[in-house]
């Protein structure tokens, strides 16, 4: 990352992190495209009858605010596979790596729109309540990547995020149950968060703990007194401690009118705005500022930043208790942000999902969020097709998530660089 | 890291003048004992489980209606008070004990009369049950860590090794001779399939194995949910998720007659610790593994395949997880149903880094994990305090285990011996 | 400013670091630090930029004790250091480490790019420093980084520069722009600690020389009171042979042969262009040339390490190109590689199992799968003896010998077994004269046992001393092959460029493929002096 | 379980009988039937003066056995086990202790136990009476329903469901379809084999919010998860949705077990767990526990659809008096509740 040259898009060609893409792998991205658009043109195009139509219902119903679309999916798949072919001609063809991803991501879009299109036919299609299901998923992961982002870029390795998580969902819930003040959640989600980010900073950094360890089992300790005080005071108590409001979706004034598409994503509620703030906030703060230069110098070489009078252990520190405060607001969103009460494991797993999305994201905000909307993507398409119902086994839908991830992590990311010093403790002397 | 030597500064001191000549050798490290008989490592654990079971108490106080109604009155009789919190807690920790282990009085009846033998041995017998899976896949798991591979997948291999066995079990029909032996080890296989795809992957594309495992447990999952509820491997006559049961051979023999349930997959788990230890200790592969771990790069330079390691430990780690899926099914289970495996997959991490990666600190964490299992159980059939606790006093013990340091300095002891609170894990590589 | 140190005594457990070590460095003053591996200068100059306490003895900074609890507090007090391992985040640019910890910024903490960059060219134009700010510093050349690391410092003011093996790993010419740079600063009132082992630098460069061993002083001189090889006994203890003592080479058959070799680097560049070179057995050919012109790729493929995109390399007679290491070193190739802690140690793992790295698997030291751990500690034991290799014992982890002796446990590996041809990168890189003398009397000791030698380094006087041929290295190419007798200067301009035969045509080849990938600030800096060209590719 | 910790600790004095409960890996807090039952023993012992209760979790399958025999330890009047895993190892300690009671939930032996009570539910009745109440409200003619996993106890719900949306759609040509769910043409005797939406998961109530949002941009406005606490996430969904965006929640009264989403849903398809539950250890307790199955209906109010609660005034009473009649002509056997009885519009 160049400190005078503009930020590349995350996961484009244009820092040191992103070396990894080479000539070959982009010319395997086009033959991939090419490939997929015959698949395109043949499954979706040819196999259909001509007189297959898709209906695209735009909006959120019941209001919905543009009239259907009604198409063809013979004529769909014809000029999606046209359109992805092309993109996939273009990665062969043309000369550097810049841009790469977002020609492969295009083609791929198209691709996905004919497939989609001829799941649908005979019936309608709401592609933009897709984006809608798509948040759903995305956002605790980008709460969770961007709290591992903050530790692991200075250095800290945070697994632990799952059980910040539950931390934050549970006191969240508890605060905002008890006080009837929501922000109040909001607070006791972040204070929660930070609590373990605190942990782990205390006893990886104070005592030289290993840093995984401690984090994995930060995951067990949270799950456990979480399951332990829920059995023995929410559920007993349940309506005093346990039934918190829940946040509001709010509409943000004149962007919700945007046709199409404002109903859906300026009409959301408070967790989904901070997360996309926050995504900016780091990304800013990180790549920037001084503090996300220093940030940065720790986690990459911290004998370096130390010679240059930075204190290593510091800014370590108050990194980790962020990114905790970070995963605890995150946590925070499952309660008070969606159903309203804690329940036992509910965070699902979800946080070693952010710490892959972190990974494949390579450990930049704009990656991880990526990341995130591939994964929520996924879990809203594998929902679609269920609901279409496409005639695949449920438990193959419900594996589609994961298998589209290792699909895209193998074929297209390949090898990631992490901070230099990153899980590595550092004693001075 | 190294399982024998302590890396930086401790070992660095042991030298004496700056460049010197031969010094006073530094401890004996052949002796794979040396790391648990240390006064060090023995007091710093048992301070640790000390120091988790009072704050467990102060969590039973805390939670506790009856404790809390009695404190409410300390006031006015403050002995009453206490002495409830004390019960209350005494009764909860003894429960735990004559759980895992043994019950003093049942076994004193036992001696005096020669009755009641196998309620005695229950308890332990539970343990080590319980312990036989923990055991495989924290193995698995730490062959992983010491070759700097992070392996989250053990969850999604032990899923996958059980699969195998099941339909080994179920579809072949052989005498238990040859039956039993090809269902130990299709349990392997499966899980080492389940293993190399994400070796592979990370060996041909470098996709990075935290991510390809833990994506990988989910699919396993899904893919047992599936299988479930299909032919061949659903129980016939019923439409229920739950598969066919395995046949008398294909079960694992009890070891201590019918009444006990533990079985010959503890000797399996044993005898796979001795052989972890030996291959990691003195085979060649294990020394590559080793070199891989420490030092890839230079490993490549001395001419060692670091694709085919950083696939074989995959292999190998999914491998044994596979077997504590196989075990569990075929020791006692004996059939599959969604909930399958528990949390065990992710226990074996702490396991494995509880045992700081070495096969014997594998089995001693994996015993005392079980141990706190079987007495959670037993603490909250005698008293109602969710088993839940004895996860939170694991992960506390686990807290302290770790952090010497913090223990040293909590109950000021001096440091003697090699220190503790090491880097076991090599993070995410890349 | 005048600084003076006075009984500093560090303790590192039971070993004695520093022992009540008295020095003074007067304002405007070159001063050197001499001494052999694990001397104790390193730790010297830690305590003295707080990166390590003192146990005794204390600091004056212009006569008034001073002290130091981490080296923000040494900066702001006008020292400023050189690390002996570069203190650089490789990923981040010039500009942004030489900025840090010092960032001008604007409102809210924002980087302020611009007056970064304009100050940074600012301060290389005053001192001749020259360097691009947005070149990522991984990218760079050593050399560059050096004066990344002066230039770090003297943004900051420094009064007192400490440079710690700054020349190590630079050219004669490279080194030449430093001392030049060193001798203005000093001009300009500012002092300078110099550590080094390279004794013509020394007496070329000091004002003053202060020696030391086994932690203490044993002396100050001046470069004209004292000779080489006097300082040599003064640091070792004992009389060193500062040349290489060496007979006529008996060539045998040509062992290894390469015809047509091109390789390429991480980036997809062309590092090694067409090269054609043949070693015969019982000869060392050197190979010289400034860091980053492909000689490291030229080794690594050579063992195997890298693939050969066109061309063959043959072991006696044997296609090795497109090998595995493995292979390599079946076929009978030794490697001693540049970077002895990335590529040649596992740090953390015994003596005694870095000894045996590349043969673990073999007889005597394996049986069907198994090791034979007593034959490896007998190897051992027998190793430290013959290379003198001063390690605590063979189970100490090899990180915490001293680099000295690191280099001698890879040595003393790659020459135990039988092998037909030895390469060596840097083999000496960082080395005590004592520890010099050693290896390379071990390296003609192959050579006259009839074993093919490739040397690579970018030390000039290694070069001259160890080859019986020399070929230098430019830009992917080999300029040419001469015997050493053509003298320094002859072969230091060829290194920079000159052809070997003045008719020959001397414009090279830009390097690199027109369709290099696109990697933003990845662009090869071309930066360096007229004095000491490099290549960024 | 505060109260149980009481409730053990206090001194017996009418009976010293013990109830118990061994969880399935859902564990107590699951809102389904681990909870359910856990409510069958509260709800016994505020009948009986001095009973006791306790319960085990399971955290994996492989604890079933011990679970059961540490109970067995502990001289439990009645053994409750919940959910059809727990199947084999019920019967394999019952038959070893016949002396021992037992009930299971979730449940059918075939032949019945001596001294098991199975406890099954017959869910597609008043699934019935719910897909018909959701059909008879939509306003865009379409209603979704999801599971948790496809197993029976859940689609048994879904299959009900789709066959009162079917049936309404016959009686009134109301072009109403239900989504989610597609009961398999051929409907063996106790398999409901089908393709639909499934979360296949139980906690992830992100999974429901998704699913339902699916299926109201599919144009449902009614939707019945039967995915216990899943259905949070659709409540959040359904909710976000606004006016006009209604659910029914399963198992259980949802205005009592989830009452933040009272005025999202119509109605709740029950299943009676807890009553049932409750009566096994009131005989047991009071020594008149007879092994066997019980079928919980419609008939024996084993399943029921829950008050309308805040719709009782919004739902008209033409439907109302519709549901009263079907109930009885389900009770009756005059109206099928498969759905394959009736055509898919
Ligand atoms: N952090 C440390 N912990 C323990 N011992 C140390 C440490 N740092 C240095 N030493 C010891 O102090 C001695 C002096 O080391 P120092 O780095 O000062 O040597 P040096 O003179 O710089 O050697 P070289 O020429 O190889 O750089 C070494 O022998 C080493 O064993
Ligand atoms: N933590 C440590 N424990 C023991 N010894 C150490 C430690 N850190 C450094 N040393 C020793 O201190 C000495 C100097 O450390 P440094 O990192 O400066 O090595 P070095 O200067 O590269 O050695 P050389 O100059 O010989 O190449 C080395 O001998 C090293 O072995
Ligand atoms: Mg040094
Ligand atoms: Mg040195």
């Amino acid at each position: 990352m160049s400190l005078l040259e503009p930020e590349g898009v995350a996961g484009l060609p244009g820092s040191p992190d992103s070396r990894v893409v080479t000539a070959g792998r982009v010319r395997g991205m086009g033959a991939f495209l090419v490939a997929i658009a015959v698949l395109a043109a043949l499954a979706f195009g040819v196999a259909t009858p001509a007189g297959a139509h898709a209906t695209f219902t735009l909006g959120a119903p019941p209001a919905v605010a543009v009239a259907p679309l009604e198409m063809s999916v013979r004529f769909v798949a014809v000029v999606c596979a046209l359109v992805c072919a092309a993109l996939g001609v273009l990665l062969v063809a043309r000369r550097g790596a810049r841009g790469s991803y977002l020609i492969f991501s295009l083609g791929v879009v198209a691709f996905v729109w004919s497939f989609l299109t001829w799941a649908a036919r005979g019936t309608d299609l709401n592609f933009v309540q897709m984006l809608a299901a798509t948040l759903i998923s995305t956002t605790p992961l980008v709460y969770g990547s961007l709290s591992g982002i903050m530790c692991e870029r200075s250095g800290v390795i945070n697994i632990a995020i799952e059980g910040q998580f539950l931390a934050g969902a549970f006191l969240g819930a508890m605060i905002a149950s008890v006080t009837g003040d929501l922000w109040l959640g909001v607070l006791a989600g972040a204070v929660a968060g930070a609590a373990f980010g605190w942990l782990l900073a205390f006893l990886s950094l104070r005592y030289g703990a290993d840093q995984i360890i401690v984090g994995v089992v930060i995951v067990a300790f949270c799950t456990g007194l979480t399951n332990f005080l829920t059995a023995q005071v929410l559920t007993p108590y349940q309506a005093t401690l346990n039934s918190p409001q829940t946040f509001s979706p709010i509409a943000i004034p004149l962007v919700d009118k945007i046709p199409v598409v404002g109903p859906v994503l300026f009409d959301q509620n408070v967790f989904v705005y901070l997360a996309a703030v926050l995504v900016v906030v780091v990304n800013v703060g990180l790549f920037r500022t001084r503090w996300g230069l220093r940030v940065r110098s720790v986690g990459e070489h911290p004998h370096a930043a130390e010679t240059v009078g930075i204190h290593v252990l510091s800014v370590r520190y108050r990194n980790v208790v962020l990114g905790g405060l970070i995963a605890g607001i995150g946590g925070a969103s499952f309660t008070i942000g969606s159903v309203g009460e804690f329940s036992s494991e509910m965070t699902a797993g979800l946080g070693y999902v952010a710490l892959a999305a972190m990974i494949f994201g390579r450990w930049r905000p704009f990656g991880a969020l990526g990341a995130a909307l591939l994964f929520g993507f996924s879990v809203s398409l594998q929902s679609f097709l269920a609901v279409l119902n496409v005639g695949i086994p449920s438990p193959f839908l419900a594996m589609a998530p994961y298998v589209i991830t290792v699909a895209v992590v193998s074929g297209l990311v390949g090898r990631v660089r992490p901070p230099a010093a990153d899980g590595v403790p550092y004693r001075r002397e | 890291m190294t399982p024998d030597v302590t890396p930086g500064v401790a070992a660095g001191a042991a030298g004496a003048t700056a460049g010197g000549g031969p010094e006073p050798a530094v401890p004996a490290r052949r002796n794979p004992l040396r790391g648990l008989v240390e006064a060090n490592v023995v007091v710093v654990t048992a301070l640790a489980i000390v120091s988790s079971l009072l704050i467990g108490g102060v969590l039973i106080i805390a939670t506790s209606p009856t404790v809390l109604h009695a404190l409410g009155r300390i006031g006015s009789s403050p002995g009453r008070a206490l002495g409830v919190a004390g019960s209350t807690v005494g009764d909860a920790y003894a429960a735990m004990f004559t759980g895992a282990i043994v019950s003093p009085s049942g076994l004193g009846h036992a001696i005096t009369t020669g009755h009641g033998w196998t309620a005695v041995l229950t308890p332990i017998s539970e343990t080590l049950v319980s312990a036989t899976p923990l055991i495989l896949a924290g193995l698995g798991v730490a062959l992983g860590f010491s070759t700097g591979v992070f392996n989250i997948g053990a969850q999604g291999q032990l899923i996958a090794g059980a699969l195998a066995s099941l339909y080994v079990g179920f579809e072949v029909h052989l005498p238990i001779g040859i039956h039993l032996p090809l269902v130990v080890l299709a349990g392997a296989v499966g899980g080492a399939v389940a293993g190399f795809v994400p070796g592979y992957l990370k060996a041909r594309t470098g996709a990075h194995e935290v991510i390809t495992t833990i994506m990988m447990n989910y699919v396993f999952l899904d893919l047992l949910n599936e299988l479930l509820a299909t032919q061949p491997f659903q129980q016939p006559g019923q439409s229920n998720a739950i598969s066919r049961s395995m046949p008398a051979t294909a079960r694992l023999p009890h070891l201590f007659g019918a009444g006990l349930r533990a079985n010959l997959g503890f000797v399996v788990a044993l005898a796979l610790v001795v052989a972890a230890a030996w291959f990691m200790r003195r085979s060649t592969s294990g020394f590559a593994f080793r070199v891989i771990g420490s030092n890839p790069k230079a490993g490549r330079t001395a001419g060692i395949d670091v694709r085919k390691v950083t696939t074989a430990v995959l292999v190998m780690s999914g491998a044994l997880a596979g077997l504590a899926g196989m075990a569990t099914l075929s020791g006692t289970d004996f059939f599959l149903s969604s909930g399958y495996g528990g949390n065990i997959g992710f226990d074996a991490i702490t396991v494995a880094l509880l045992g700081r990666n070495r096969p014997v600190g594998v089995l001693l964490g994996a015993l005392l994990f079980a141990a706190l299992d079987v007495g959670g159980r037993n603490m909250q059939a005698a008293t109602g305090i969710p088993l839940d606790l004895a996860f939170v006093i694991q992960a506390i013990i686990v807290f302290f285990v770790a952090t010497p340091a913090l223990v040293r300095e909590v109950y000021r002891l001096r440091e003697t011996g090699a220190s503790l609170g090491q880097v076991l894990s090599k993070g995410w590589g890349g | 400013m005048r600084l003076e140190l006075r009984g500093v005594t560090k303790r590192y457990g039971p070993l004695v670091a520093n022992d009540h070590v008295d020095l003074t460095v007067e304002p405007g003053e070159i001063h050197c630090l001499l001494g052999e591996n694990g001397a104790g200068k390193s730790t010297l100059m830690n305590v003295l930029f707080g990166m390590a306490r003192a146990d005794e003895g204390e600091v004056r900074i212009d006569g008034s004790p001073v002290r130091f609890a981490d080296p923000g507090e040494a900066v702001a007090h006008g020292i400023g250091m050189v690390h002996q391992h570069f203190m650089l985040v490789p990923v981040f640019t010039v500009a942004e480490n030489v900025v840090l910890g010092f960032e001008p910024t604007r409102a809210l903490g924002f980087l302020d790019r611009r007056r970064a960059r304009a100050d940074i060219r600012l301060l290389s134009e005053q001192f001749g420093l020259e360097v691009d700010p947005d070149a990522v510093v991984e990218d760079v050349p050593v050399g560059v980084q050096q004066r990344v690391e002066i230039l770090k410092a003297l943004q900051r003011d420094a009064k007192l520069l400490i440079l710690d093996e700054p020349t190590a790993v630079l050219t004669p010419q490279e080194s030449e722009a430093l001392f030049a740079i060193v001798r203005s600063l000093a001009r300009a009132g500012r002092s300078v600690l110099f550590i080094t082992h390279k004794l013509k630098e020394v007496l070329a460069v000091a004002d003053r020389i202060t020696v030391m061993r086994l932690g203490r002083v044993v002396g100050t001189t001046t470069a004209s009171e004292s000779g080489e090889s006097e300082l040599a006994t003064m640091m070792v203890g004992r009389a060193v042979e500062l040349v290489v003592r060496k007979g006529p080479a008996r060539p045998g058959a040509a062992v290894l042969e390469i015809s047509g070799l091109t390789v390429v680097d991480e980036r997809g560049l062309v590092a090694v262009d067409g090269v054609d070179l043949e070693v015969r057995a019982g000869e060392i050919l050197a190979v010289a040339g400034v860091q980053g012109n492909g000689q490291t790729e030229l080794a690594q493929a050579i063992t195997g390490l890298r693939p050969a995109v066109a061309g063959s390399i043959r072991i006696d007679g044997e296609e090795l190109a497109g090998a595995t290491p493995e292979a390599a070193i079946a076929a009978g190739v030794a490697n001693v590689p540049e970077d002895r802690q990335v590529d040649g140690l596992v740090l953390d793992m015994a003596v005694e199992d870095n000894l045996v790295l590349d043969i673990f698997d073999r007889a005597p030291f394996a049986r069907h799968g198994a090791r034979d751990l007593a034959a490896v500690r007998s190897n051992a034991e027998r190793k430290l003896v013959d290379f003198d290799i001063r390690a605590p014992s063979v189970l100490t982890p090899v990180g915490s010998l001293s680099g000295g002796n690191q280099q001698k446990v890879v040595v003393a590996r790659e020459l135990s077994r039988p092998v037909k041809l030895l390469v060596a990168s840097q083999p000496t890189r960082g080395l005590d004269v004592g520890s010099i003398e050693y290896v390379h009397r071990r390296i003609v000791e192959e050579r006259d046992r009839g074993v093919a030698v490739l040397i690579i380094s970018s030390e000039l006087d290694e070069v001259l001393a160890l080859g019986d041929r020399v070929a230098v290295m430019y830009r992917g190419k080999i300029t040419g092959v001469v015997d050493p007798a053509a003298g320094r200067d002859r072969i230091g301009l060829m290194m920079a460029g000159a052809a070997a035969d003045p008719v020959a045509p001397a414009a090279p080849p830009e390097a690199g493929p027109p369709d290099r990938p696109e990697t933003g600030a990845a662009d090869p800096p071309e930066a360096g002096p007229p004095a000491c060209p490099e290549t960024g590719a | 379980s505060a109260s149980a910790t009481r409730a053990t600790r206090a001194v017996a004095h009418a009976s010293h009988f013990l109830a118990c409960e061994v969880t399935d890996t859902g564990g107590i807090n699951d809102r389904s039937f681990n909870a359910s039952a856990y409510l069958g023993l509260q709800l016994a012992a505020k009948k009986i003066p001095g009973l006791k209760y306790t319960y085990l979790s399971s955290t994996s399958t492989s604890d079933y056995t011990p679970n059961i025999n540490a109970l067995i330890a502990k001289k439990c009047g009645i053994i409750i086990t919940v959910g059809f895993d727990m199947a084999s190892a019920t019967q394999t300690e019952a038959k070893a202790h016949p002396g021992q009671k037992f009930s299971i939930v979730d449940f059918t032996y075939a032949p019945a136990l001596k001294n098991v009570l199975a406890l099954h539910y017959e869910t597609d009745q008043d699934g019935f009476l719910g897909g018909y109440l959701a059909a008879a409200m939509s306003k865009t003619g379409k209603v979704g329903t999801f599971g948790g996993q496809d197993i029976p106890t859940v689609t048994i719900y879904m299959d009900g469901f789709v066959a009162g949306v079917r049936y309404y759609d016959m009686l009134n040509h109301a072009h109403v379809v239900a989504l989610g769910w597609n009961p398999a043409k051929k409907r063996a005797k106790g398999s409901f084999a089908g393709t639909g939406v499934f979360t296949n998961d139980f906690t992830n109530q992100g999974l429901g919010k998704t699913d339902a949002t699916t299926l109201m941009a599919q144009g449902a406005d009614v939707i019945f998860p039967v995915a216990g606490s899943v259905g949070l996430g659709a409540a959040a969904a359904v909710k976000q949705a606004g006016p006009g965006h209604y659910m029914e929640w399963v198992d259980t009264d949802g205005c009592v077990s989830a009452p933040q989403y009272c005025s999202l849903f119509l109605t709740s398809v029950t299943k009676g767990i807890a009553p049932s539950v409750e009566a096994a250890v009131v005989s047991a307790a009071a020594g008149k526990f007879k092994g066997g199955n019980y079928n919980g209906t419609l008939a024996n109010n084993g399943v029921s659809l829950s008050p309308f609660h805040t719709f009782a005034n919004k739902v008209p009473a033409k439907v109302k008096t519709e549901l009263v009649k079907l109930k009885a002509d389900i009770i009756a056997g005059k109206v099928s509740t498969d759905p394959n009885s009736y055509p898919a519009s």
